[in-house]
C-alpha cells in the first residue's frame, strides 16, 4: 500500500505510549550519565498524561499527535514539553486534513516538525540533542521519497538514519542542555534526547510499516 | 535519599499547599493550579511582575511573591520548567493593564516555555509582556559580546533583579522603565557560588553526581552543574578570595564603587558559616576601596540540601540604592 | 568536617564579627566582648529582656535581639554556655530601672552560669532580674510534677516565649507582668523534634554520634542528645503523625482551642520538606478541632548543619494572640 | 614536714596546668564516648588562659588558685567553668591567710571546694560525675586526718580515694549532664568530668608530697 487511513492510525500513538512507558528507566538511567536522570520520569508523565486523555476520545492520528502534542505543551514544562509538544502539534497540523497518509504527507510532517523545533530551539546537528536523531531521520526520509522509493521503503531509512543519528551522539560532546557544563567529559555516553527521539521516530516508523503492510 | 517526604510525585503539590496553608493572607493560587502562584494584594495599574522556574530553590522564587517585589509566579517540579499555559495563566492574573515583565533565570527549559507564554499572552490577551533574564553567574560562561545574549546561568543575584524591579514597579512607574531598573540591575549584579555536597532531586531519588569528603567545587550551578574548579576543601578566607577575586575583576567592580552584598545558603550550610564568610568579604572589599550600602545574609537561593554558598555583588547608583531600601513585605522576605 | 571556616579556634569570634558587620543598624556588642550582644534601639524605663546560651543554633539566640523582642544576648562557644561575667555584662547593658527577665533553655551550664549572673546583678548592681526557663521538649523527660523544677530542655518552643514577652516589654509592662507573660507562654507551649543526620562541632571536628543511611531519631536535641525512639525513616505523614500526637497529648491541646505552629528547620532540610510537614499538621490539627492562628515556618532554632525539624505548638488565649501578633523587628525575623 | 610555705606552692598549679595540657586529647576522647566530645578543649582552654595570665604574675598558690578559679569563672562558661572555677576559688579563700599549709587548712579546703561546689550542682555521689572523684577523696582525706596521720599519709589517701572514686564511674548510670540522656546507654565507661577531676586532684596531692618531701 502506499497510504494508510488517518482514522485507522490512532494506535500509532497508543505503541507509542507504550514505548516510551517501558523506556522510562532506561531513559532516566542515561541522563543521570552526563544530566539529572530525570529525561523518562519527564517523558513517561507527559505521555502518560496522554493516555489518560486518549482513554476518553476516539481519535484518528492527527488527533491523537494532537493531544500528544498540546500536553507535551501545556502541562510538562521542562525543556521537553515544548520541544517535544511542538513536534506532535507540527505532526498532527500537518496531516489534519488529510484522510489518507502518503509519503508526501508524512514527509511534510517531518519537514514541519524539524521546522517547528527549531524555530524554539538553536541546537544543530552535532549538538548532542534529540535533534542528531530527528534531523538525518527527516532528511533519509526526503532523500528515499525523492529518489522515487516506497512509503515503506522511505520509512525504513528513516528508521535505519534514526539509530544512526542516535548512535552518533555517542562520540560528542553536548553544546546544549545541561550536558553542555560538562564540555568533554559529555563525550562517551549516548544522550538521553536522542535516545527518547529514536524510540519516537522508530516507533512511529515501525508502526506505520505495520500498518502499510 | 534523606528526606522528610511522601510519596516523591505527591513532593511539589504538597509542599505548595503547605506554602498557601502557612502564607494564607499573602498568596493564593490562580487558575486552580497550586503551581499558579499570585500575590492577593492586587494594586490596580501597577506593572506586573512574574517570574517562575523549577521548584527545589527556596525561598526562591515563591517567596518573593507579595507586597513591593513580585505579583505572582509559576513553578514546575524540582528543577524543572513550567509550562507555558501555566505562565500565561499567571500573566492574565496579575495584568491590570500595565503591561508584565517576566524576570527568570537564563535556562533553556525557562526561555521554552516563557517565551511561548510572553507570544500568547500578547496575541491572544493583548497583554504586552518585557523580559529580563537573570544570567550573573560568572562561573558558568564567559562574559557576553556586546549586543549577544548571555549564555551565563542565572543565580541568586537575581534576587537583587527582583527587589529593583519589584520597588519600581511598586512607585508606578511604568512597563518601560521597570524594564529598564531590572535591566541595570541585571547588568550590575555578579555571583558565583561552591558546593561542598551534592542534592537529591526527589523524583530521581539519588545523588547525580558526587563531591569527595574532602572536596568542593568553585563554580557550580544551584542544579549542580559544573563548576569551574574542583579541589580540597581549603579555609573560608581563601575560598572567599578566590571567589571575590572573580567577581570583582568580572564587572569589573572597583575602589569608589558602592554595592550591595549577597551571602546565600546553599541548604545545608550553617549561618555561622555564612557570616565567617561575610567578615572576609567586608574585610577584601574595604581592602579594594569598595564600600558596601548592605549586606544580606542568609538563604535566598537554595539548590535543595547542597551544602555551600554563593556571593553577590549589585553594583549601586542612586536610583538602584532607592529600590533596594524601599519596604517589601513577602513570606520570605521582609524590609 | 566538611564547613566552610578557617581555624576552629577563630570559629566563634569570626561568626560574631560577621553578625555585626551584616547588622550594624540593629546590633553592638557591650564590654568590648564580641559575645556579649546587645540591641542599639535602647527604649527608656523598658523592662530589658535578655537570653544566652551556646553558639551553633543561628538564628537562636542572637538574631532575636532587636525591637519588640529582645534586648541582649550572650554566647559561649558552640553548644558551651557563656560566663557568668558575660551575662553580667549585657544585664547592666539593658536594664534601664524596670529590671531585666533571662528567658534562656533548661540547661546545666546556662543555669550556673546565668544564676550567678543574676546573683551579681542584684547584690553588686541593685539589678532586679527574674528567670523563665524554657523547657519545651516534650521528648527529654516526662512532665515536672506541680510545684517540681522541669527536666525537660528548652529547644525552639523558646521563640515564642521570646516573642511574647519582648511584647509585653516594649508595651511597657512591668517586670510582674512581662514575667508572668513569658510564664504562661513557657507553660503553653510544647516541641518535639526529629533527626536524620548529626552535626558537627567544629572545634571538636567530628559526629560524636551517627545515624543509620536508612534512619531517623525523634525527640534528638539540637545538641544531638538521645530521642525517645531511632528507627527506619518513615513517609513525612507518619513522622508528623507520631510526633504531633505525643504533643497534642502532653498539654494537652484540646478540641475547640486555638494554637499557633512553629515548623522549624535543624539546619540541613529544606523549606519544601518543611512545608509538606505543615500540610499534615493542618490536616491533623483541623481534625482533632485545634485552630491554627498562625504558621511560622523556617529556621528558628537550628543544630548547626543537622537535618530534620522539629513542631512547636503554643496554645494561645487573648493575651498571648496580642502579643504574638504584635511587630517586632531583629536582625533574623520580622513582623 | 607538716606543711609547705603557701609562698613556695605556686608551682602546684603550674603543674596541674601541664597536666591538663597534657591529658586534653584523652580527656575530649573520653567525653566523646558519652558526652559531646569537647571535655579536654574546655579545660585546656581554661587552664591555658589562666597560664598566660600567671606569666605576668608572682603568685603563691592561694593567688594562683584564685587566678584558675576566676579564669574558668569569668572567661570559661559552660559547666565546667563554673564548677572548676568554684573548686578553685573556694581553695584560694580557704588559704589565702595561711602562710603554711598543713593539714589543717588543706582539709578546709577540700571540705569548702565540696561546699560550694554542691551549692551550684545538684550533682551527688553515684550520679557519674566529678563529684564521684571529689567527694571520696575529701573524704579520705579528712578520715586520715582524723585518725591523725601525717599530712603526706592524709594526701596519699586521697590520691587513691580520688582513682577509686574516678574509677568507680565507669559502672555508674549518668544521672546529670549531657551523658544522662543516655540512661543505660551511659553504663560501661569512665565520666569526662570525673576523670579530669581525678587528674586535678591526684595532681594537687602529689604536687604537695613534693614540696613536703
Ligand atoms: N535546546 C535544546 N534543543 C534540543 N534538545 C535539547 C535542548 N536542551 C535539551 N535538549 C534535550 O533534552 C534532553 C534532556 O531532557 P530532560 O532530561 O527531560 O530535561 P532536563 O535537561 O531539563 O532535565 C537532552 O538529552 C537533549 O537531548
Ligand atoms: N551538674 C553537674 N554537676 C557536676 N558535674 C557535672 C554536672 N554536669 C556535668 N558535669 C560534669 O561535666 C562533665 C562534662 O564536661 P564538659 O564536657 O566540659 O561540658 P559539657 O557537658 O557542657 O560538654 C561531665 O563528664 C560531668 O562530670
Ligand atoms: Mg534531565
Ligand atoms: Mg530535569
Ligand atoms: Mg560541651
Ligand atoms: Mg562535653
Amino acid at each position: 500500500m502506499t497510504s494508510f487511513k488517518n482514522a485507522e492510525a490512532g494506535l500509532i500513538v497508543d505503541q507509542l505510549i507504550k514505548t516510551i512507558q517501558e523506556q522510562r528507566d532506561y531513559l532516566s538511567e542515561i541522563d543521570g550519565k552526563i544530566g539529572d536522570g530525570d529525561h523518562g520520569i519527564n517523558m513517561n508523565k507527559g505521555f502518560t498524561m496522554c493516555e489518560e486523555k486518549l482513554s476518553h476520545m476516539t481519535y484518528n492520528l492527527s488527533e491523537a499527535f494532537s493531544t500528544l502534542g498540546e500536553t507535551l505543551l501545556d502541562d510538562i514544562g521542562g525543556s521537553m514539553g515544548p520541544l517535544y509538544g511542538m513536534l506532535f502539534d507540527e505532526m498532527a497540523m500537518a496531516c489534519e486534513d488529510a484522510e489518507d497518509i502518503d509519503a508526501e504527507v508524512f514527509g511534510e510532517m517531518l519537514v514541519n516538525a524539524v521546522e517547528g523545533i527549531q524555530e524554539i530551539s538553536p541546537a544543530k546537528v552535532g549538538d548532542k540533542s534529540m535533534i542528531d536523531t530527528l534531523v538525518p531521520a527527516k532528511e533519509a526520509f526526503i532523500a528515499a521519497k525523492e529518489e522515487g522509493k516506497e512509503f515503506v521503503q522511505c520509512l525504513e531509512a528513516m528508521n535505519d538514519a534514526a539509530e544512526r543519528g542516535w548512535q552518533s551522539t555517542k562520540d560528542l560532546v553536548a553544546k546544549i542542555g545541561r550536558a553542555s557544563r560538562l564540555g568533554e567529559r559529555s563525550r562517551g555516553v549516548l544522550d538521553a534526547g536522542a535516545t527518547s527521539c529514536y524510540f519516537i521516530v522508530t516507533g512511529i516508523g515501525k508502526a506505520a510499516i505495520g500498518l502499510l503492510k | 535519599m534523606k528526606k522528610i517526604i511522601n510519596e516523591p510525585d505527591n513532593y511539589l503539590k504538597e509542599m505548595l499547599s503547605g506554602i498557601y496553608i502557612a502564607h494564607e493572607d499573602m498568596v493564593t493560587c490562580t487558575d486552580g493550579d497550586l503551581q499558579c502562584l499570585v500575590s492577593k494584594h492586587k494594586k490596580e495599574g501597577k506593572v506586573g511582575i512574574a517570574t517562575g522556574g523549577g521548584s527545589g530553590h527556596l525561598p526562591l522564587f515563591l517567596g518573593y511573591v507579595g507586597e513591593g517585589m513580585l505579583d505572582g509566579c509559576c513553578v514546575g517540579d524540582v528543577f524543572q520548567s513550567p509550562s507555558a499555559d501555566q505562565m500565561l495563566a499567571v500573566t492574565k492574573e496579575i495584568d491590570s493593564g500595565a503591561g508584565v515583565l517576566y524576570i527568570y533565570g537564563n535556562y533553556n527549559g525557562d526561555i521554552f516555555n516563557f517565551d511561548m507564554a510572553a507570544e500568547m499572552a500578547d496575541m491572544e490577551e493583548d497583554i504586552r509582556v518585557e523580559t529580563v533574564l537573570g544570567a550573573d553567574d560568572v562561573a558558568s560562561a564567559g562574559p557576553s559580546a556586546p549586543g549577544e545574549k548571555s549564555t551565563r546561568r542565572g543565580v541568586a543575584g537575581i534576587f537583587f533583579v527582583f527587589k529593583c524591579a519589584g520597588a519600581a514597579a511598586d512607585k508606578m512607574m511604568d512597563l518601560d522603565n521597570v524594564k529598564r531598573i531590572a535591566d541595570k540591575a541585571n547588568a550590575n549584579v555578579r555571583t558565583m557560588g561552591v558546593a561542598l555536597t551534592p542534592c537529591v532531586v526527589p523524583r530521581v531519588g539519588k545523588a547525580g553526581f558526587s563531591i569527595g569528603e574532602d572536596e568542593m567545587e568553585i563554580g557550580m550551578g544551584i542544579h549542580g552543574e559544573t563548576g569551574i574548579r574542583r579541589g580540597k576543601i581549603e579555609p573560608a578566607d581563601q575560598i572567599v578570595d578566590e571567589m571575590l577575586g572573580q567577581i570583582v575583576a568580572d564587572l569589573p567592580y572597583e575602589s569608589g564603587d558602592e554595592v550591595a552584598v549577597l551571602v546565600n545558603g546553599l541548604g545545608a550550610t550553617t549561618l555561622d558559616e555564612q557570616y565567617i564568610v561575610t567578615r572576609r568579604i567586608d574585610k577584601v572589599l574595604s581592602e579594594k576601596g569598595i564600600s558596601v550600602h548592605r549586606y544580606y545574609v542568609g538563604e535566598y537561593a537554595t539548590a535543595l540540601e547542597m551544602a555551600g554558598f554563593s556571593i553577590s555583588l549589585l553594583k549601586l547608583d542612586d536610583e538602584l540604592k532607592e529600590m533596594l531600601d524601599s519596604d517589601a513585605k513577602t513570606p520570605f522576605f521582609r524590609q
